[in-house]
């Protein structure tokens, strides 16, 4: 199907890069709790970058989506019920 | 045997290569059921002995380190090597595509691959169970299983690994084959209920199996290569194994069960002459038990140190779980009213599913409630429980399937009589033999014990005659189907006057399923008003 | 209530509520079983396909009977999960004037100390009518401490404290059974539970056993343990490299991460095996770590005399 | 029953191979995500000591690998869109770029490896004096990049069989897919990276 063309790769590359730069400098700064929080947001913005274009998740049917999320949904899943035992021991 | 008139599918071609190497799903359906069969039958005869064990209260057959592999073989063998692969890639490889008009399912590679896979993973386990055994029981708890059995833990959990991917490949190629490969005019509403059982299960393997892989490789990098994940000593938590474990375990029963569900909505139809009633309550309900059934895990864990706010989110899940189920049960029972009933052996097995699981399932509801869990929990009232569902009611269902779709499998007819009769014994052995165990079980017998205090003798010398019993029943088909392949009548298009797809191809069915690709103008099950059959 | 017949003998003060709830819950499996299969044999028998009666209207769907079908079950199991929570939390949260009996289980082996220090293995005499305590660990893979004619059971896991309380109400002699398989003798990991008059129970405690010497308490062996392994050289030094350990239990601690912890039997636990694990703000990570040093049974004799440190008292 | 004839046509094969993949990649998904959450949760459990652990890895090797697969990734991307175009010249080139990038982080890695094993940090060689857990930690840490660096193994030999057979024929349909679909593992192997960068060696290092 349709994908996207090279100056789209350039820029998601580029941004890719300095998300990873945004990433060194936070991690040497005391956020607090929200180091992780931003850690994490900042890696999730990055995966999505890479879905979207990289994988042309953008570009390809729904259906795919829904595929492509179910095994991060499923995670969730995991994870939640699992935390709601360690958080309450 | 005489020459049929048309080629089909077994006769296409008949070397050895033509099978191990087929792409054709039907061939490869049957590849699995010799396998499954054959494991059935391993695991069967370590279910005779530990019930010939169980005799006596002191262990006179067979010592504690046997006992202890007997049952984990059985386990073993009987949850990934027979009841997980049954139905679906034994009649769901055999019906997806002939279901849904199409020629094949979308990856035959990769469904040959699956059956190589299966069986790599199956014979890893067979040769850990020749040099050995293993001892930890199916369920692999850590710190046992990694750090202080001294039994083949890692080559029967690389066999597990191995047979997982089978899972996966499977579910894969039946949920692309089911969204991409609908004949025309097959709208998902339209499908048999077995699809949406299929689907439903393919769903599970998918997103289940993985985590199973996982956990299974951290156990033997702890185990083989001392880089330990769950060791206590280290500070790992003991309970972490157990949840992922039962993230796939628990969604695995489910694999177990919806299929045979599937089985029962075909079969149960097509012998009362009638449509199943509440088509898309049964359809939405296998989706439903699939999701939920994903959030219930921490029910095994109700007495483990798991919080015990874990455990009533869990039980409270548990429950949610069993309606979806209820909501089957009764939709089938409906089903028969007004209908045309004639109890073929297929039939048989319907009603003896829906009877049984409807009392295994009901008494997971009372392993789920909280505070009798405590006591109950394994204890032979779970075994009753859960040999209810797997034994009562998904081999039923699988043994049901099998008999009806036998002709258009085989192309031949087995004997009604001989039908009859074993579905009655079965009915009859495994009553006698599991029944018992839960009044076992609430007298408190723990299960996994070769020695047992006496007074828990009678219910065990029961059980134990019940499993004769079944053993018997279970040879029976073994017997009259192989024998119906050479001596029985042959089958003529549509035995059954069944309706759906399946039945529109000749039995057996060509290479290619279907000489054009059929178009599909109404719903599942068209029974008439007299029972006649409308889309003939 | 021996000759009930299917049940074990109810001698806890939970097992009449178990048995309730368990022949409630039956009652609903039974009543849905014998339902459904007395519906499947009834319209078998009546729309067998050679038999003329009524077939016309058949229905094919009903949102009403689906509804109802929903709702009932729904209801029913929401019945049972709450008397099924409402028992369990009764079995969870134990009374505080239980008394306290330390079980360290191993393969294959129950090893009891009772609070004056009587040791037994594979029996577990408790007194009539006073709630009990088990503060249960095991040496190596889990096990499971289950007493069917109490109705109680509770996983024992290595690294970490589990709780199970009862109150026995009828004497006798009673299984003790190991639930979690544990490896090849899962099966003789079975002894008894014998319950006493409490007067029989406190001549029963002032034996010796098996053993020569009359028995040493937890408290007090904690207390020589606490001389040995040099414990004292920080913990009651004047100089305040360590902290005090008067009125620790059951305080609340302000780590060095600016957490704070409760300290209970585990936090003792971790604290004294694994100092590294936390550290108690102010001090310097000094403490050497015992995990390896001490077993089980020591570790609990420790916490025990931790425990019996009350604020303002002198060490003994 | 050939292949070619269970699909009305190319369109709907290349929607089944899109949808089959995108299935994989899901349970590729529950695989990693399955030590990822038991990492989390350990690490709720010994936050201190997981922190205190995490110091002792090299993070701006990590870094610097990190930057190295995101490259691969746009190599990876570019050589995607060559196929596509037909062009298979800047196809080779590109595949070759992904590969060497992609041999490069697992040099860095190796050498990460090295570091650890000599730092005392090695799994049967472990003298680290460091809290309790942190063995834990670095169990995880080595379960964690060592499934990953298979995934990129594998990545690699699917390449390497991808640029031969390039490099041998011409480009029909079927090799642009087979592209397509090393791209997409590709891809979400690097994605894995992505979250496991910040997860095992950012998380001790704010003062
Ligand atoms: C195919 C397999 C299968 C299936 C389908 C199920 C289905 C269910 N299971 Fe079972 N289970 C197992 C296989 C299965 N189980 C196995 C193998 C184990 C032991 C594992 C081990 O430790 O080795 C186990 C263990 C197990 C436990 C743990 C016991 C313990 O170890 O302490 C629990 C606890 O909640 C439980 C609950 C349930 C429930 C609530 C359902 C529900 O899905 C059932 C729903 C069905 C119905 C409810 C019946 C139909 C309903 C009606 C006709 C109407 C009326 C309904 C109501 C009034 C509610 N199961
Ligand atoms: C699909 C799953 C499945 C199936 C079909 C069965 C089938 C049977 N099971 Fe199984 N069982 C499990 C799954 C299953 N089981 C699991 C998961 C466990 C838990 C394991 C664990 O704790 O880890 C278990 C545990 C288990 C126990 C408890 C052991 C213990 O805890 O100590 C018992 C005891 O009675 C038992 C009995 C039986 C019997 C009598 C059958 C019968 O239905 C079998 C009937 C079949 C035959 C009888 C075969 C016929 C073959 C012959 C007649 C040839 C005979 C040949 C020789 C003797 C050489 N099973
Ligand atoms: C070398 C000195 C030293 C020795 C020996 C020592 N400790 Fe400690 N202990 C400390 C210090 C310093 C702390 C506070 C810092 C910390 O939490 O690690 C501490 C903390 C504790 C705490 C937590 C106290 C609180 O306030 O939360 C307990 C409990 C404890 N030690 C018990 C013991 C026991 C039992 C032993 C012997 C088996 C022992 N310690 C031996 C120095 C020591
Ligand atoms: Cu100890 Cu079973
Ligand atoms: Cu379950």
């Amino acid at each position: 199907m349709k994908g996207p063309g090279p100056r789209v790769y350039a820029a998601v590359y580029a941004a890719l890069m300095a998300l990873l730069g945004v990433t060194m400098a936070l991690s040497a700064v005391d956020l607090g709790p929200f180091g992780a929080a931003a850690a994490f947001s900042i890696a999730a913005f990055k995966a999505i970058l890479v879905a979207l274009y990289f994988m042309h998740l953008r570009y390809e049917r729904g259906l795919l989506a829904v595929f492509a999320s179910a095994g991060f949904v499923w995670l969730g899943v995991l994870a939640l019920l699992a935390y709601c035992d360690y958080l309450t021991r | 045997m005489a020459e049929p008139t048309a080629t089909s599918y077994l006769n296409a071609a008949y070397t050895a290569r033509s099978w191990l190497l087929t792409l054709d799903h039907k061939r490869i359906a049957l590849l699995y059921m010799v396998s499954i069969t054959f494991f059935f039958f391993v695991g069967g005869a370590a279910a005779v002995l530990l019930r010939l064990e169980l005799l006596s209260p002191q262990a006179d057959l067979v010592v504690a380190e046997t006992y202890n592999r007997l049952f984990t073989i059985h386990g073993v063998i009987m949850v990934f090597f027979f009841l997980i692969p049954a139905i679906p890639a034994v009649l769901g490889n055999f019906l997806v595509p002939l279901m849904i008009g199409a020629p094949d399912l979308a990856f035959p590679k990769l469904n040959l691959a699956s059956w190589y896979i299966f069986m790599l993973g199956g014979s890893l386990c067979l040769v850990a169970l020749l040099f050995g055994g293993v001892d930890t029981g199916w369920t692999f708890y850590t710190p046992f299983s990694s750090l202080y059995s001294n039994s083949n833990v890692m080559l029967t959990a690389l066999g597990v690994f191995v047979a997982g991917f089978s899972s996966i490949l499977t579910g894969l190629n039946f949920i692309v084959t089911i969204h991409t490969l609908r004949a025309p005019g097959m709208h998902w509403f339209r499908m048999p209920l077995f699809l949406w059982a299929i689907y439903a299960t393919s769903l599970i393997m998918v997103l289940g199996t993985p985590v199973l892989a996982t956990v299974l490789v951290l156990v033997a990098l702890e185990r083989g290569l001392g880089i330990g994940i769950f060791d206590p000593r280290l500070g790992g938590d003991p309970l972490l194994f157990q949840h992922l474990f039962w993230f796939y375990s628990h969604p695995a029963v489910y694999i177990m069960i919806l299929p045979a569900m599937g089985v029962v909505s075909e079969t149960i139809t097509c012998f009362s002459r009638r449509r199943i009633f509440g088509y898309s309550f049964i359809a939405f309900a296998s989706l439903a038990i699939a999701l939920i059934g994903f959030l219930v895990w921490g029910h095994h864990m109700f007495v483990s140190g798991q919080s015990m706010y874990a455990g009533m989110v869990f039980s409270f899940l548990s429950f949610l779980v069993a309606v979806p189920s209820a909501i089957k049960v009764f939709n089938w029972t409906a089903t028969l009213h007004k209908g045309r009933i004639r109890l073929s052996t297929p039939m048989l097995y319907a009603l003896g599913f829906i009877g049984l699981f409807t009392l295994g399932g009901l008494t997971g509801v009372m392993l789920a409630t909280l505070g009798l869990d405590v006591h109950m929990h394994d204890t032979y009232f779970v075994i009753a429980h859960f040999h209810y569902i797997m034994v009562g009611g998904a081999v039923m269902g699988y043994l049901g399937g099998v008999h009806f779709w036998w002709p258009k499998i085989s192309g031949r007819l087995y004997s009604e009589w001989w039908g009859r009769l074993s579905a009655l014994i079965i009915f009859i052995g495994f009553n006698l033999t599991f029944f018992p165990q839960f009044l076992l079980g609430y007298l408190g017998m723990p299960r996994r014990y070769h020695v047992y205090p006496p007074e828990f003798q009678v219910f065990n010398v029961f059980s134990t005659a019940g499993a004769s019993i079944l053993g018997v029943g279970y040879l029976l088909p073994l017997a009259y189907l192989l024998w119906s392949l050479r001596y029985g009548p042959r089958a003529e298009g549509n035995p059954w006057l069944a309706s759906g797809l399946e039945w529109k191809t000749p039995c057996p069915p060509p290479v290619h399923n279907f000489d054009a690709t059929p178009v599909v103008r109404h719903g599942a099950y068209a029974y008439g008003p007299d029972g006649e059959l409308r889309d003939a | 209530m021996d000759s009930v017949p299917f049940f074990p003998p109810q001698a806890s003060s939970m097992a009449a509520q178990t048995d309730w709830l368990y022949a409630l819950s039956l009652g609903i499996a039974l009543f849905f079983s014998l339902l459904i299969a007395g519906l499947l044999l009834s319209l078998a028998v009546r729309y067998e396909y050679r038999r003329e009666v009524d077939r016309s209207n058949a229905v094919e769907e009903s949102l009403g009977l689906e509804l109802l079908w929903t709702a009932v079950p729904l209801a029913l199991v929401m019945l049972l999960f709450f008397l099924g929570a409402k028992l369990f939390f009764a079995l969870r949260r134990s009374p505080a004037e239980a008394l306290e009996i330390h079980v360290v289980g191993r393969q294959w082996m129950w090893k009891v100390q009772h609070p004056n220090g009587r040791r037994e293995i594979n029996e577990l005499h408790v007194p009539i009518g006073w709630p009990v305590r088990l503060r249960m660990i095991s040496q190596d893979v889990i096990h499971s401490f289950f007493v069917p004619a109490f109705r109680v059971k509770q996983d024992v896991l290595p690294g970490r404290y589990s709780e199970l309380w009862f109150t026995a109400t009828r004497g006798g002699s009673y299984h003790l059974f190991c639930a979690e398989y544990c490896g090849t003798s899962h099966a003789r990991m079975v002894g008894r539970v014998v319950a006493l008059d409490p007067a029989e129970y406190q001549r029963w405690l002032s034996g010796f056993g098996a053993a020569q010497q009359p028995p040493v308490s937890p408290q007090a062996a904690g207390a020589a343990l606490f001389e040995k392994m040099g414990c004292a050289v920080c913990h009651r030094a004047s100089d305040g490299r360590a902290p005090t350990l008067e009125g620790l239990y059951g305080r609340r601690v302000l780590l060095a991460d600016g957490r704070s912890v409760l300290a209970d039997e585990e936090y003792l636990r971790k604290s004294i095996l694994t100092p590294g694990w936390k550290l108690v703000a102010g001090f310097a990570p000094i403490m050497p770590a015992y995990a390896g040093r001490l077993d089980e049974e020591e570790i609990l004799q420790l916490i025990a005399y931790i425990r019996s440190l009350q604020r303002g008292a002198r060490h003994g | 029953m050939p292949e070619e004839a269970i699909f009305e046509d190319a369109l709907e094969r290349r929607q089944a191979a899109a949808l089959g993949m995108w299935t994989f990649l899901a349970t590729e998904v529950l695989l990693f995500g399955a030590l990822f959450v038991a990492y989390a949760l350990n690490y709720h459990l010994h936050a201190d000591a997981f922190r205190e652990a995490a110091r002792r890895l090299e993070h701006l090797l990590a870094g610097a690998n990190t930057a190295v697969l995101l490259s691969s990734s746009w190599t990876m991307a570019m050589a995607v869109h060559s196929a596509a175009a037909g062009r298979r010249r800047s196809l080779l080139a590109y595949l070759a770029a992904t590969m060497l990038l992609g041999a490069a982080f697992l040099g860095v890695k190796a050498i990460e490896y090295r570091t650890e094993y000599e730092h005392g940090l090695f799994p049967g060689r472990f003298t680290w004096q460091g809290p309790a857990p942190a063995r834990l930690f670095f169990n995880f840490y080595y379960a964690l990049t060592g499934l990953h660096a298979a995934h990129v193994s594998a990545g690699l030999a699917a390449l390497a069989w991808l640029w031969l057979s390039a490099f041998r024929a011409r480009l029909d349909p079927r090799s642009v897919a087979a592209v397509e679909n090393t791209g997409l593992y590709w891809h979400l192997v690097d994605m894995v990276w992505i979250f496991l960068y910040p997860m095992l060696y950012l998380m001790g290092r704010a003062p």
